[in-house]
């Protein structure tokens, strides 16, 4: 009998087609930067899109979606949403401008209780979830409500202008520093953030037994319960990191507008839910990676940039990118094992 | 003195789920080194029992002492950490992670610097499987793996926790002869090195093989208690229903007509090949009307497989080969082709592919015939409701209401819903995988007899099944596959398990440690 | 009859009979009165501040007690916010319609139950209204495209325009007035328009795009001042912000508006669209407490605001800080 | 052992709480309805909240949101959801002003062809989810801006208004109709729209065996298709049918704001899924009921308008209805048997 097993078990070398497979959620980055190579729009012979500032920008424009993506891609391992991204993400951009501006907070105390603000909101979102057992889409529907509406009261509504200086009302020049340039004034700190944050996600979800036990909640949360891995515990800390990373975001996004409006980050939970979903991380749970979110995130980020620089149609923006999310995503099922 | 205490004793347990006792006034005490049989009908409550000792049911009444320590668990963490173990019935893994994580799940091995130590984990799971027969590369996704070798997965987690008390809660349920025997071998040498061991299987043969003791629970309460190699299984039978049960087997008074079906030589090459998956390989049988035809094997021999290509639900890809259904040449294409062609399926796993576990038990009923309770699409409710009666009275299903979600049966009652939802169909073929998978023995005897009945009306039954004892007593004739092709075909009357076994391994010698019933 | 005329200077009663509210409603400066305020967006900066300075003109008016109502950009639900205005039996209601159509009906609804109806920003057609206090976006536009013709670019140049979001109204008017401003110079050519969507950031993401398509830009036309900012800061990140002028409007008097913008100097230029928040609190008193009459339209010039005038009116606008 | 089994199960008679809680999803709308009572503004005596004219002023608010919920209650028995409503519901209001005033199309054709839109392009989404096997959230957020795009370019991006009369560009009067009241001016006709397409939702899912297989894929889509349910048509059917209903409300939506505009129905996918999920159906599949969602669609009407009626600041309305939507869920959790 031994032999026959044997046989069975291997056969499974993985093929080169396989292997090809296992960066599938590559793929339609690949097709999307190609085709924007090829529709770019050429000065003088230099193919615009690939130009050094040009990229930098792309990466840029996504370095905020791709932070909140990376929070998300843990939360729909899970096997949950959380729709609340956007709105914790100007919560968190309307926090460190009244504290730096207008209470005159210094830069580490207002970054380090805007981002507890944000963890906090998250893991109370978490509870909720975990241990009331109220589906997550409902209760992140409802933290979008609140934190938008806490984010109006704390501002008064309005966008809250950031001014560096050391005088009164000003925030500290550090803080200006987050959305400067580096390396020769080609890379946004943002991206450098963004990479930071995705770099940290993919290693801890790669050497963490924590990751384990993430993908073990969304995979089958019995089997995960049984094996005393503690669920509850792991839910709550997996939207408290979505909502710190959400935070991170909203502090980026102040710093790169120079303002924190109560309004900042509407509807960018569904363009970081497309980032997920488009890198191959399966909504109903325990399949995924952070890499391929990045990777989705990177796509939606080509995919404007090249329409932007093509100068098309608002309107006809909306249908190409409706068309390339669903194509992408088909491309996610050209598994061949499925 | 340590001497002198059990290493299990529960005392006065009680369980209720809503209107269900689950467990009454239950007293069970494990030794060690002591393999301790709990037998019982479905939802005798044995899982309920052992889940209240492993820490995942944690509400119940009575008390229990490891050791002679009074303990309470408040979940399974807790439970390991007393040394108690449990393979669940139900097959608890996590798809997406690979074995060795799998196996390893909430106490992953750790490096120095607190990471997870992957290569030692691989290396140890390496190790798990080495001993209880299985070899199976370590990385693989556990979802890509077939029933019976989750199972064994299962086993080589449980082992792995080197506990003191080690529960398996139906082990075997979808292992054949052969792996069952590794597993005994494990069994043997956990016991003698003081493990106690609980053992719940409905498989009765087994349980004179391996058992030093046997409980008997009956509606949640302890029935009685004895050394079940004094008794014969007859007599252990008669205990766990209550009443004897005269024959097991009604081997059909096989009076056979024409040809039903006919296999060609058939082939399936998959578009897409899945790691693990037996495709049919050059497969040729026939099953006539009124024939009760067996397709036995090992585990991996391709039994489901071939069933599935015949309903036409297998993945796709190139079929050649031929399949007649009376005479003429058929395509498989799906299940509402084949339902319409007269073939009806009722698959292996009920829990996954058979039941809306949440649903009613006339929705479930009545889900495959719903066209001929009304007309324009419109169901008429009484119509629905007679036919669902009429099943469950010729299944002699036990039931309250037929608003009754189909998931607060027990497994044998389930295993008949999915059966008489085929029924109402009216097929002349019937395809069944693993038909009596966790039914308990009172209900298997219900459905060979139901088999016998509708056989001599004429159906034909193709009928894969991983025990032995089964294949013998039900069918004419046995068909054994290997490796996606058919190998030897038996009749009933002249050969005996031996002969199966051998030919399903590939070997001329006859396994005599195969006991039979 | 008296108050008939006083009321109805420019308006004939769809209802006839009886003028709307004015006899109902005005009880002098003994009586109390509920303003009902049904705003189209608060997410909107310059409805915010809308809001804001009709709270604090009612401030000052010792009688009004004025409620807030937000329809989130959704026309149905303003429709709603009004009809449940009615409901409460408010003395006036002063609306800033999301759109004019659709909110026709239920303004007429409350007019012809009675109460007063000052219309803000956008009208609503029909006459069912009391008075209309707004802008004028095209004006506006006009001015924007005079200004960048005429001071700018005299020589001529290259100008982009960033563009509030596709199918509002003012973006469409704030265009047309553009072209028209602008035609007086032909050497102003306008190279590639983008929508922003009204966003600072989305105003930024398109600047980029604009920046990297374009090498040789004179002056960003922005549809509104965040906008005008975000091209400002894309501008900026490629170190291209020297090279081109800013133009925004709504010029909103806060910290994080126009005008402080205009006086940092990322701006050159900002046009008021007034919010109209005071005018519609004088405009109420008028009728309720002093049982006047008001006109039927009145539309508030723009200004300039540039460098030179930028702090001066700032201070001007927020007289306490 | 019959007797015995038989013993075990009859104690099951439904109790009276069981019987309760079998109207579990109405449980919210009632407190939230006496909560309104009691918090109601009164004027010279009168509880304005139940005056006649409020509660139809309810009704009808909630009628577009409601016909949209029953739709979104097929797709999410089946276990999909549909975020394109919204959009869908958009183009249908631009679509019926187009026709009818700007190519002078009749009542009749112009209703037909604006609901047979709705309805093929839902079946698309069917389509893609069912066939291609993409996951349905990801396929209706492409739908949601594919539909927006549509509509703005239909429209020429500005809303189209309707006149009535039988010039040209005027709509047919009897359009106009639709938006009227009846029974003495008191029953909105929209409301009486809702009503007729919830009751007949109600009878359908009911009677007909296509309900059956509804419910079967929901509760389990492998299960349902080895049954011989016909699971690609029920999807796409499904899909159809939300797609129709989200075309009927924007008819409802044209006519009662006399305009058809492209940015019409912004948002209302996640009110309606709020009132399906409120009214105790699934967001997994297989449970849930019509008649639960014409109960969340109430609440939220009644919540809306009780917090309008006491002029609450928007911002806390938005707390207060996050709090409200999380509070509904959490009841329906309370279930005797879990
Ligand atoms: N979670 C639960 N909720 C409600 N009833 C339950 C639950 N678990 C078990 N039961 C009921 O308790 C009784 C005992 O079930 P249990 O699973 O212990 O039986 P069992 O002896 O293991 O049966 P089987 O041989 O089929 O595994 C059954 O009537 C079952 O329906
Ligand atoms: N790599 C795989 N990925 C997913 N499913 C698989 C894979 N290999 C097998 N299966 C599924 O597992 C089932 C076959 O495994 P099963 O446990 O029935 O094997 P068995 O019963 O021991 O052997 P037999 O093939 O003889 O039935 C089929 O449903 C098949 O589709
Ligand atoms: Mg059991
Ligand atoms: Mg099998």
């Amino acid at each position: 009998m031994t032999d026959v097993q044997d046989k069975v078990v291997t056969t499974e070398k993985p093929s080169v087609v396989a292997t090809l497979f296992r960066f599938q959620s590559v793929f339609g980055l690949i097709a999307v930067f190609v085709a924007a190579i090829i529709f770019s729009p050429r000065k003088n012979g230099e193919i615009l899109f690939v130009s050094a500032d040009n990229l930098a920008n792309v990466v840029r424009a996504v370095s905020e979606i791709g932070i909140i993506a990376v929070g998300m891609t843990f939360v729909i391992l899970i096997g949950g949403i959380d729709l609340s991204v956007g709105a914790v993400l100007g919560l968190a951009a309307v926090g460190s401008a009244v504290l730096m501006v207008e209470n005159d907070w210094g830069f580490l105390p207002s970054v380090v209780l805007v981002l507890a603000i944000g963890l906090v909101f998250g893991a109370l979102q978490g509870v909720a979830t975990a241990m009331i057992g109220i589906q997550s889409f409902i209760v992140t529907l409802a933290g979008l409500q609140i934190a938008r509406g806490l984010a109006r009261i704390w501002s008064g509504g309005q966008g809250v202008a950031i001014a560096y200086g050391d005088g009164p009302k000003e925030a500290p020049t550090s803080f200006a520093l987050l959305g400067e340039r580096t390396f020769g004034g080609l890379v946004p700190i943002p991206v450098i953030i963004f990479a930071v944050v995705a770099i940290a996600a993919v290693v801890f979800l790669r050497v963490s037994a924590f990751s384990r036990h993430l993908y073990a909640v969304g995979g089958n949360e019995k089997a995960a319960r049984l094996s005393g891995v503690p669920v509850v515990r792991v839910k709550i800390a997996v939207f408290a990191i979505c909502g710190l990373l959400a935070s991170l975001a909203g502090i980026v996004h102040a710093v790169q507008l120079n303002q924190g409006s109560p309004n900042d980050g509407i509807g960018y939970e569904l363009d970081a839910i497309a980032a997920v979903v488009i890198g191959g991380t399966s909504l109903a749970g325990g399949r995924g990676s952070v890499a391929g979110t990045v990777a989705g995130a990177l796509l939606l980020g080509v995919l404007n940039n090249i329409l932007a620089l093509n100068n098309i149609d608002s309107n006809i923006q909306l249908l190409i990118k409706g068309l390339v999310i669903v194509a992408a995503a088909a491309l996610q099922r050209l598994r061949p094992t499925s | 003195m340590a001497e002198s205490f059990d290493l299990v004793r529960m005392v006065g347990i009680g369980k209720r789920y809503g209107g269900v006792q689950a467990c009454h006034e239950v007293d069970f005490v494990l030794g060690a080194g002591e393999v301790h049989a709990l037998l019982g009908e479905n939802g005798a409550g044995k899982s309920t029992l052992m889940k209240i000792l492993s820490g995942d049911v944690t509400e119940y009444a009575g008390s229990i002492a490891i050791n002679g320590t009074p303990v309470r668990f408040s979940g399974p963490t807790d439970a390991q950490a007393a040394g108690i173990a449990m393979i669940h019935q139900e097959l608890d893994l996590v798809p997406g992670l690979s074995v060795a994580d799998n196996i390893f799940l909430g106490r992953e091995l750790r490096t120095t610097v607190r990471t997870v130590d992957r290569r030692r984990m691989e290396r140890e799971a390496r190790e798990l499987l080495d001993r209880s027969g299985v070899s199976l590369d370590p990385r693989r996704p556990v979802g890509e793996l077939r029933v019976g070798e989750q199972q064994l997965v299962t086993i080589a987690k449980a082992i792995s926790l080197d506990a003191r008390v080690l529960i398996m809660d139906e082990p075997t349920s979808a292992l054949t002869s052969s792996e069952v025997e590794r597993l005994f071998d494990v069994i043997r040498e956990l016991r003698n090195s003081g493990v106690g061991i609980v053992y719940i299987s409905h498989r009765m043969e087994e349980i004179a093989k391996v058992a030093d003791r046997a409980t008997v629970l009956r509606n949640g309460k302890i029935v009685t208690s004895f050394d079940p190699r004094k008794l014969s299984t007859a007599e252990v039978v008669e205990a766990m229903v209550g009443r004897p049960v005269q024959t097991m087997f009604t081997t059909p008074d096989s009076d056979t007509g024409d040809e039903l079906l006919r296999v060609e030589n058939l082939k399936l090459k998959a578009r897409r090949p899945r790691p693990g998956r037996r495709d049919p390989d050059g497969i040729s049988l026939t099953v006539r009307s009124g024939e009760i035809v067996g397709l036995a094997g090992l585990l991996g021999a391709g039994r489901t497989e071939l069933l599935e290509t015949l309903y036409g639900v297998a993945p796709g890809g190139t079929r050649t080969g031929r399949i007649l259904l009376q005479g003429k040449p058929i395509q498989p294409r799906g299940p509402r082709q084949a339902l319409a062609q007269g073939i009806g399926f009722v698959p292996e796993d009920r829990r996954a592919s058979g039941l809306v576990l949440f649903h009613s038990i006339l929705a479930n009923t009545v889900v495959s015939s719903l066209p001929s309770y009304g007309r324009l699409g419109v169901i008429a409710r009484r119509m629905e409701r007679a036919a669902s009666t009429r099943m469950a009275d010729r299944l002699r299903l036990k039931f309250g209401r037929l608003q009754d979600e189909v998931g607060t049966l027990s497994g044998g009652n389930q295993q008949k819903v999915v059966f008489g939802r085929m029924l109402l169909t009216e097929p002349k073929l019937l395809l069944l995988d693993e038909p009596t998978r966790g039914v308990d023995v009172g209900a298997k005897a219900e459905i060979y007899r139901l088999l016998g009945e509708l056989a001599a009306q004429g159906l034909g039954v193709l009928l894969a099944s991983s025990e032995l004892p089964e294949l013998v007593g039900v069918c004419d004739r046995v068909v054994v596959l290997r490796d996606g092709r058919d190998v030897a075909s038996f009749s009933t009357a002249d050969s005996g398990e031996g002969e199966l076994l051998a030919a399903a391994m590939g070997q001329g010698a006859v396994f005599d440690e195969v006991g039979g019933v | 009859a008296l108050v008939l005329a006083g009321c109805g200077t420019t308006s004939e009663r769809a209802s006839g009979g009886a003028s709307p509210g004015s006899s109902k409603s005005c009880k002098g400066t003994d009586g109390k009165y509920t303003i009902g305020m049904s705003q189209a967006n608060v997410a909107e900066p310059y409805r915010q501040r809308m809001d804001d300075d009709i709270k604090a003109a009612a401030k000052d008016v010792p009688q009004f007690d004025v409620k807030f109502a937000d329809a989130a950009q959704d026309n149905a639900k303003q429709v709603a916010d009004v009809e449940n205005y009615i409901t409460q039996q408010i003395d006036l209601l002063i609306i800033s319609p999301n759109e004019a159509k659709p909110l026709t009906a239920v303004v007429k609804k409350a007019y012809d139950k009675g109460i007063p109806v000052i219309v803000l920003d956008r009208k609503v057609e029909g006459d069912a209204y009391t008075g209309f206090i707004g802008g004028d976006n095209v004006q506006i536009g006009r001015e924007a495209g005079k200004y960048i013709a005429e001071k700018l670019l005299p020589q001529g140049g290259n100008v982009v325009e960033l563009k509030g979001l596709a199918g509002a109204t003012p973006q469409a008017e704030r265009h047309e007035g553009f072209v028209e401003g602008i035609k007086g110079n032909p050497k102003v050519k306008v190279i590639a328009s983008a929508s922003g969507d009204w966003l600072r950031e989305k105003g930024q993401a398109q600047m980029d795009a604009l920046l990297k398509a374009n090498p040789k830009i004179d002056v960003v036309y922005s549809h509104n001042d965040p906008m005008a900012e975000g091209a400002y800061l894309a501008a900026k990140a490629v170190g291209r912000e020297k090279e081109m002028k800013f133009t925004g409007i709504d010029a909103l008097p806060i910290p994080s508006g126009g005008i402080k913008a205009v006086e940092q100097g990322r701006l050159s230029a900002t046009f008021t669209y007034p919010t109209n928040g005071k005018e519609a609190i004088a405009a109420a008193k008028k009728i309720l407490v002093e049982c006047g009459t008001i006109e039927k339209t009145q539309t508030l010039p723009t200004r300039l605001i540039d460098a030179s005038n930028a702090a001066k009116i700032y201070a001007e606008e927020n007289p306490t800080g």
